[in-house]
């Protein structure tokens, strides 16, 4: 019972901090991991909605869709750490803002 | 095997097939293989389209499934005009990149030369998918798939300011995948279908479906840089190699902005998510004028082209509004929008292409220093000036034939303001393209225009052909309409013809 | 769910929460990755015992995964994120 | 390893058709992979082994919760280096290993010869429990070390 | 289909011209003269049919349901035939003028292009078609305002594109709408809206908007300041295009709009006509007013043709049969006279080197035969007997006077004598001995001579002949005609 | 199911879903980043048994694996990566199209 | 019906459940209280392992299948191989990041 309403709405409060992370938040690494807390909180909305809990009859299409994007993460995220790597490289920085107030 | 049965999967696989052998080919003969993936997607395209006119809508279900987890592929006249739309632009692209990116022996490579072949038969291939898919899951999927190879491709550019602006549009893209399957979640809980078509059936009125619907929407419009939600795309765009520049802003914007399409013309029963087509326009006509402005105040050319996508994309959203009033209006809306999403794409990809020429050429492309161009590089220049023409949506380009259609959608409608709306961005438009012809026009004023890179006929002609296919769009317009007929949602609004 | 399952899982819980103070105090990297390390045993432990309470065979495969897991994270610690002095 | 992968599975049999193979391939992989011909377990050595790291490691459980809920937290740690007797590189790193997982002791450093032990109390005969430990993984691979010189912490 | 070769024979020169590059110039010279001479051919064979009552058409599916359709009627073909045969006329003017300067290819190519869209808009059946060629004319133009690339060609280029472009706007939003309501408005002499003729208000307004995009080019006062600053482009542009073919679509747009998308009657009846001739009388007098204080001669003249502009639109604005023919005669007569003060000014300025009125004294001792064509023009302007301007003058101030409304009769009066005041001076000036010695150049490149006298001749010849069957008197009236039911000029 | 076990997995719900977001909320309102990281970590496992207990073990597996092991191994190499001295570029910072 | 042997191995499963949530209690409050990374790594290793077995053994009761607690016997075999490899390797590293010990008579 709890299961189908408090964990969508743990997703739903997960999704909305993930969204204040990658906006509010300016180091880079924080926006990934606002980004992952986004996709958390999707997924439990997922699941949670799904009503699966124990002895139900599964249902393969929330698990199959959560795994997809788990799998879709990873590689968003491999790659937005990858590219901060590179920025952190060239630029010496791991925010996206101050570089542009000096460069207008 | 019933080779016809698996066409929407050739056009998917094709690229991708393609964009495998570019990686094991190594960056020397990469091009060539995608050259040849590009020539090779044009025919099963160019089938489909043909089946899909001579049979109408037509559903695949990989392997035979269907139901909610078995792949199904929808191919429509919508589907088949964005997909040819892709085919022809991609392979201008694909010529130009191979100029752009000589393998000249003995120099450096340039960097990510040897990657940008399969990202961009990868990004296609994407693409391919995101127009054929029937479910919207896998809209999802796609839509990440193109997110990825797009920030990955947008990377090849050297220096700090393209990583910034890429990490900027992963950023957006991922806030956008991610809203919109939280939007699929609400919306599977609601109905329990992800299929269209089952989906289209099974809505009613539940919050649930609706709050789904409308971050779905939300997320797509993020996704196609609709105002206000377009702070991602001029310097993504901008940054990008111009290859790169060029396809996103001619196709990927154009797929998440057919996936709305979709949503709203073939999911949503009429009247749902009541209000939300006319903040979408209104969103649009912001985006008209902002985009415009701010293309005006540009002080080099791949940003004013990229201000320009801005601006252009607003079109696009003119049709929600519109499509409220069904009937006549729909179809015509519709169809001129359907018109200016191909003429923007041939217009913004050439007008990309050609800024990336003049940075070959002139080793910058800070407008104000390039007086004199008209004479130094006439191709180029009428590159833009063609261009500029389908942009400004003067006659008898193909942009005109689009604003025209939407002008009297609205005016049919009683609705003027949107035609009012669809001609001061005409009007915008001439300024910023005609502020960028006129120093092309001016003297050279004695100081010498620096004169590097390599003129070959694809990095100016192709560019130009590209132009010239824009301005004679209109030519088109009949098999557009065609196609606009065989699309399932003209079905239910009683053919195309205003 | 069995009460004294769900109890121990809490309580489990419990302990587990209290290695956040460790990140919270840290002081080094090192500090707060043990409470990483931590989670990785407690969550073993949750696994176990969550599969049993609800019947889930399959979630003992993730208790196998997390045992793993820790030892993965401290070796990309280890490796690339360690740093004296922090 | 089948077997593991049978235990794993949860005899499954369907799984196992998939295991088995794997788990072979997986098996001969690594042996190609690995150099050194590996050190033989004996079974018997196992056995032992395995009781006496089963009392050791509740006593190193006991003894360390003890230390840690006492309010006056009885510890003395320090670190020390210890002369390691055993051949061979897999002996070694399981010795290194099960000497965490025992009272008081934490290896800190396997050095050429030697390992660095971090000891949680330095009261007792530490460094003879150690040696005692490596007996036993001696033992395990039926290997004959001369007996330790012993010492205090 | 020959009614679109006036259209496409300049295309293909144009297209030609950008393919052969700067330095083919024997080429050029004899694919523009060879494309010139054929399209005018062509128009006069049109011209020849059409007077036998035969009007060829022909259109092209442009959008569905939406067509670009072409006719050769007597109205439209009169504005082709100026500015087609000008053409001819015009480039071998031009061949001498611009015998040195830069991009000629790009000069030339556009130079085609505008006589295609000038003719567009003159073949044109409705009013998408005048639409779609009035902006090309537009984009047309803008390379050759700014040929020159300096800062002053530039800044006037982009007045231009302003004007033009926002009248453009206004046409397009006015056709859309009126298209909205009726359909397809084929031009019809004596107007096409019987069927909505109820919907007053909208009309009114989308007579407001078309009459203000056409304005623009017609520069009606208010929307001419774009005009005397276009003068910067190089003279042969100037004469075709701004005293020819630009301007003269917007007043031909006018024409087309009152006497055949309204209809007189109509137009009258909603009170649109009225305000629109008032427009056009005060733009008359601000003009002549105007003209007389400029010492620059380009800008003289174009004053002058601001406020002969607007002669044609208050000649159809009032809505009289006769005053009407005054007005579209006026478009030929107009255009004869203003290209040979044009190409004078160019000699001068090229070959002299004088641009203003001052320095103008003696000149006539040394270009005589350039002069005397521009006298000849000046007294056509000014309405002088038997010269080309006294005969749509004339059937203007009468037709006014027929249809009551006399004031306008005074104000062509007055302006007659303004236009003598602003063209006197030229004259006097020529004639009178030069205050400092002038190197004995004499007259100009032949190749810009002759073309002068040619024209200049034109501006007494067709006023000879105003009353033979094919002047431009004649034909004016056989084609207005039509949309005065019940008037016949005989 | 009975009144006890309900209550006692409300609990652990309860307390499981304030663990989450009291993670989730210090692992990105920590400015020191290495914290941030290792609570992002945790947070995956604890994920990891939400999933059990909602009963996903696959998608809980797929989580601790990825979720938290490869996505916490590459965040904690960028952190070590960030901590590094950087090497800019050139300052040029055109696109590559300036040609070698 | 509970008979007397399922009261006592129920006894028993509890038993070892009440123990191991013990060490695991006993572990983090290690992790906590120690004053330093070597320290706290004793208590992670040892107590928190030692929990994990008990409470493995208590679900082998419970479950009462061979293959069952053969599985969570190999699981706990693996976390006790993990767990020493990650010690060692995080205590290594304090040593070469030259992480001073903390002893006795110091203030944390």
């Amino acid at each position: 019972m709890s299961t189908t309403v408090l964990y969508p709405l743990l997703g739903a409060a997960l999704f909305a901090l993930g969204v204040w992370g990658l906006l509010a938040r300016k180091h880079l690494i924080h926006k990934v991991i606002a980004a992952n807390f986004l996709g958390s909180g999707v997924f439990l909305v997922l699941i949670g909605l799904a009503g699966r809990t124990a002895g139900a009859d599964p249902d393969p299409v929330p698990l199959a869709m959560v795994l997809t994007g788990i799998v879709v993460t990873v590689a968003l995220t491999a790659l937005a750490l990858a590219l901060i790597k590179r920025y952190y490289s060239a630029t010496g920085l791991d925010t996206l803002e101050p570089a542009e107030e000096a460069e207008q | 095997m019933n080779l016809v049965a698996h066409l929407p999967v050739i056009v998917i696989m094709m690229p991708l097939i393609g964009a495998s052998i570019a990686f094991v080919a190594g960056p020397r003969r990469a091009p060539l293989v995608t050259v040849a993936t590009a020539v090779l997607t044009i025919a099963p395209v160019a089938w489909l389209g043909a089946r899909v006119l001579a049979e109408g809508p037509t559903r695949y279900e990989i392997g035979g499934w269907g139901g909610p987890l078995g792949i199904v592929l929808v191919a429509d006249g919508l589907s088949a005009a964005f997909l040819g739309l892709v085919a022809i632009v991609g392979l201008g692209v694909t010529l130009y990149a191979t100029g752009y990116y000589r393998v000249a022996t003995g120099s450096r490579p340039g960097p990510g030369h040897g990657l940008y072949w399969t990202l961009w038969l990868f990004m296609w291939s994407s693409l391919n998918a995101l127009l054929l898919t029937g479910d919207v899951f896998n809209v999802y999927v796609c839509l990440e798939l193109v997110g990825l190879s797009a920030v990955a491709l947008v990377t090849l550019a050297e220096g700090a300011e393209p990583l910034r602006a890429a990490m900027r549009y992963l950023f957006a893209s991922i806030l956008g995948a991610m809203t919109y399957l939280l939007g699929v979640a609400l919306l599977y809980a609601a109905t329990g279908v992800l299929d269209m078509r089952m989906l289209a059936d099974s809505l009613g009125p539940s919050v649930a479906a609706e709050t789904g619907l409308a971050l779905m929407v939300a997320a797509l419009l993020l996704k196609t840089a609709l105002v206000p939600m377009h702070f991602w795309l001029p310097t993504a765009h901008a940054a990008a190699p111009s290859p790169v520049s060029a396809a996103l802003s001619a196709l990927v914007v154009k797929g998440s902005f057919f996936v709305t399409l979709r949503l709203f013309l073939d999911v949503m029963p009429a009247g749902y998510l009541g209000g939300a087509d006319v903040l979408i326009g209104v969103l649009g006509a912001v985006a008209i004028v902002w985009g415009s402005i701010q293309a005006l105040l540009q002080e080099r050319i791949k940003l004013l082209v990229a201000y320009s996508t801005v601006a252009q994309v607003g079109y696009l959203f003119l049709l929600f509004p519109l499509a409220r009033h069904g009937g006549e209006v729909l179809s015509a809306a519709l169809l001129g929008v359907l018109v200016h999403a191909l003429a923007h794409a041939f217009a913004k990809s050439s007008m990309f292409l050609a800024a990336g020429v003049t940075l070959k050429r002139f080793g910058h492309d800070r407008i104000a220093d390039l007086p004199g161009t008209a004479r130094r590089a006439p191709v180029i220049a009428a590159t833009f000036a063609l261009a500029g023409v389908t942009m400004m949506g003067l006659p008898p380009s193909g942009g005109f034939g689009a604003k025209w259609l939407i002008a009297s959608a609205a005016l049919a409608s009683g609705e003027w303001w949107w035609a009012a709306v669809v001609l001061v961005g005409g009007l915008l438009a001439s300024a910023y393209m005609f502020r960028l012809l006129a120093v092309f026009m001016a003297a050279p004023g004695g100081r010498p225009l620096p004169v590097g890179g390599v003129r070959t006929l694809r990095t100016e002609w192709v560019p130009l052909a590209l132009a010239a296919a824009s301005f004679l769009l209109v030519l088109a317009v009949p098999l557009v309409t065609r196609l606009a007929e065989a699309s399932a949602v003209v079905a239910q609004a009683g053919g195309v013809v205003p | 769910m069995d009460p004294v399952l769900g109890a121990l899982a809490a309580f489990i819980m419990v302990t587990a929460f209290l290695g956040i103070l460790r990140i919270e105090r840290g002081p080094s990297g090192a500090d707060r990755m043990l409470s990483a390390m931590l989670f990785g045993t407690t969550g073993v432990a949750l696994a176990l015992v969550l599969a049993e309470a609800i019947g889930s065979a399959g979630a003992r495969d993730a208790g196998l995964v997390f045992a793993l897991l820790g030892a993965v994270t401290a070796v990309a610690f280890v490796k690339r994120a360690w740093r004296a002095g922090e | 390893m089948t077997a593991i992968w049978w235990a794993i599975s949860e005899g499954d049999t369907a799984a196992l058709a998939v295991g088995a193979p794997a788990a072979l391939a997986a098996a001969l992989i690594s042996l190609a992979l690995h150099p050194d011909p590996l050190p033989v377990v004996r079974p018997l050595g196992l056995l032992r082994f395995a009781g006496f790291f089963l009392v050791h490691s509740v006593r190193g459980g006991i003894d360390v919760a003890l230390r840690a809920l006492k309010p006056s937290m009885p510890i003395d740690p320090r670190i020390i280096t210890y002369d390691l007797r055993l051949p061979g590189n897999t002996a070694r790193v399981v010795f290194t290993n099960t000497l965490s997982l025992l009272p008081g002791t934490l290896s800190a450093k396997l050095g050429r010869d030697t390992l660095e032990v971090h000891v949680l109390d330095c009261a007792g005969e530490v460094t003879a429990e150690i040696a005692r430990v490596e007996d036993r993984v001696a033992d395990l691979f039926g290997v004959r070390l001369a007996p330790h010189a012993g010492g205090a912490c | 289909m020959t009614v679109w070769l006036p259209v496409l024979l300049p295309v293909l020169v144009g297209v030609t011209t950008f393919l052969l590059g700067e330095t083919r110039e024997r080429l050029r010279v004899l694919v523009n003269l060879a494309g010139a001479v054929l399209s005018s051919g062509v128009v006069i064979a049109l011209v020849v049919r059409a007077y036998d009552g035969a009007v060829a058409g022909s259109s092209v599916e442009m959008l569905p349901g939406l067509a670009l359709s072409l006719e050769a009627d007597l109205l439209g073909l009169l504005f082709s035939a100026v500015a087609t045969v000008l053409w001819a006329v015009t480039l071998v003017y031009a061949f001498g003028y611009m015998a040195h300067a830069e991009n000629r290819a790009r000069f030339f190519g556009f130079f085609a292009l505008c006589i295609a869209s000038a003719n567009g808009v003159a073949l044109s059946a409705d009013l998408l078609g005048l639409f779609v060629f009035y902006e090309l004319l537009t984009l047309a133009t803008y390379p050759l305002v700014v040929h020159s690339g300096t800062d002053e060609a530039l800044v006037a280029g982009r007045r231009y594109l302003y004007y033009a472009l926002s009248g453009g706007a206004a046409l397009l939003l006015g056709v859309v709408w009126l298209y909205a309501i009726a359909g397809t408005v084929p031009f019809t002499p004596g107007g096409a809206l019987g069927a909505v003729a109820g919907r007053t208000g909208e009309l009114r307004a989308i007579f407001a908007l078309l009459a203000g995009g056409f304005g623009v080019k017609a520069a009606l006062v208010g929307l001419h300041r774009w005009l005397p600053g276009a003068m910067v482009a190089p003279a042969p542009v100037s004469a075709l295009l701004h005293a020819v073919a630009v301007v003269k679509a917007g007043a031909f747009g006018m024409v087309r709009l009152v006497n055949e998308v309204y209809g007189p009657e109509l137009a009258t009846s909603l009170g649109v006509a009225q305000p629109l001739a008032a427009i056009a009388a005060i733009t008359i007098l601000f003009g002549s007013i105007v003209a007389l204080r400029q010492d620059d001669i380009k800008r003289r003249l174009a004053y002058s043709t601001i406020a002969q502009l607007s002669y044609i639109t208050l000649g159809v604005a009032l809505c009289s049969p006769l005053a009407a023919v005054g007005a579209v005669a006026h478009l030929a007569h107009h255009a004869v006279m203003k290209i040979t003060m044009f190409f004078s000014a160019g000699s001068l300025a090229e070959t002299h080197h004088i641009k203003r009125l001052s320095a103008l004294d003696g000149v006539g001792h040394l270009m005589p035969a350039t002069m005397a064509s521009f006298a000849a023009a000046s007294f056509g302007l000014a309405g002088i007997p038997p010269f080309a301007g006294f005969f749509s003058k004339w059937p203007l101030g009468a037709g006014a006077a027929e249809s009551g409304q006399v004031w306008a009769t005074l104000l062509f009066v007055t302006s007659g004598a303004l236009a003598v005041g602003y063209l006197a001076p030229f004259l006097v000036r020529a004639v009178r001995p030069a205050a400092a010695a002038r190197e004995p150049g004499a007259e100009s490149d032949p190749r810009m001579l002759w073309p002068i006298v040619i024209v200049g001749a034109l501006s007494l010849v067709l006023g000879l002949l105003a009353g033979v069957p094919g002047s431009p008197l004649d034909w004016a009236a056989r084609a207005v005609a039509p949309s005065y039911a019940g008037w016949s000029p005989w | 199911m009975d009144a006890g076990g309900a209550a006692v997995s409300l609990l652990f719900d309860i307390l499981l879903i304030v663990t989450l977001l009291w993670i989730a909320v210090g692992a990105l309102s920590e400015t020191k980043l290495f914290k941030s990281v290792v609570m992002f970590i945790v947070f995956g496992l604890f994920l990891a048994i939400a999933w059990v207990r909602l009963g996903a073990p696959d998608v809980a597996l797929a989580e601790a694996a990825i979720g938290a092991g490869v996505t916490g191994a590459l965040m904690l190499d960028a952190v070590g990566h960030l901590r590094k001295r950087p090497t800019p570029y050139p300052t040029d910072q055109r696109e590559e199209e300036a040609d070698a | 019906m509970m008979s007397t042997l399922d009261t006592l191995t129920a006894g028993i499963e509890y038993a070892l459940y009440a123990a191991g949530a013990f060490f695991f209690l006993a572990g983090s409050v290690g992790l906590v209280r120690f004053p330093d990374v070597y320290t706290r790594l004793h208590a992670l290793t040892k107590a928190d392992n030692l929990g994990l077995g008990l409470v493995c053994l208590g679900l082998a009761v419970r479950a009462g299948s061979p293959v069952v607690a053969l599985k969570l016997l190999l699981i706990w075999l693996l976390v006790l191989g993990a767990g020493a490899t990650a010690c060692y390797l995080v205590a290594e590293a304090a040593r070469a990041a030259e992480v001073a010990p903390w002893t006795r008579g110091e203030r944390r």
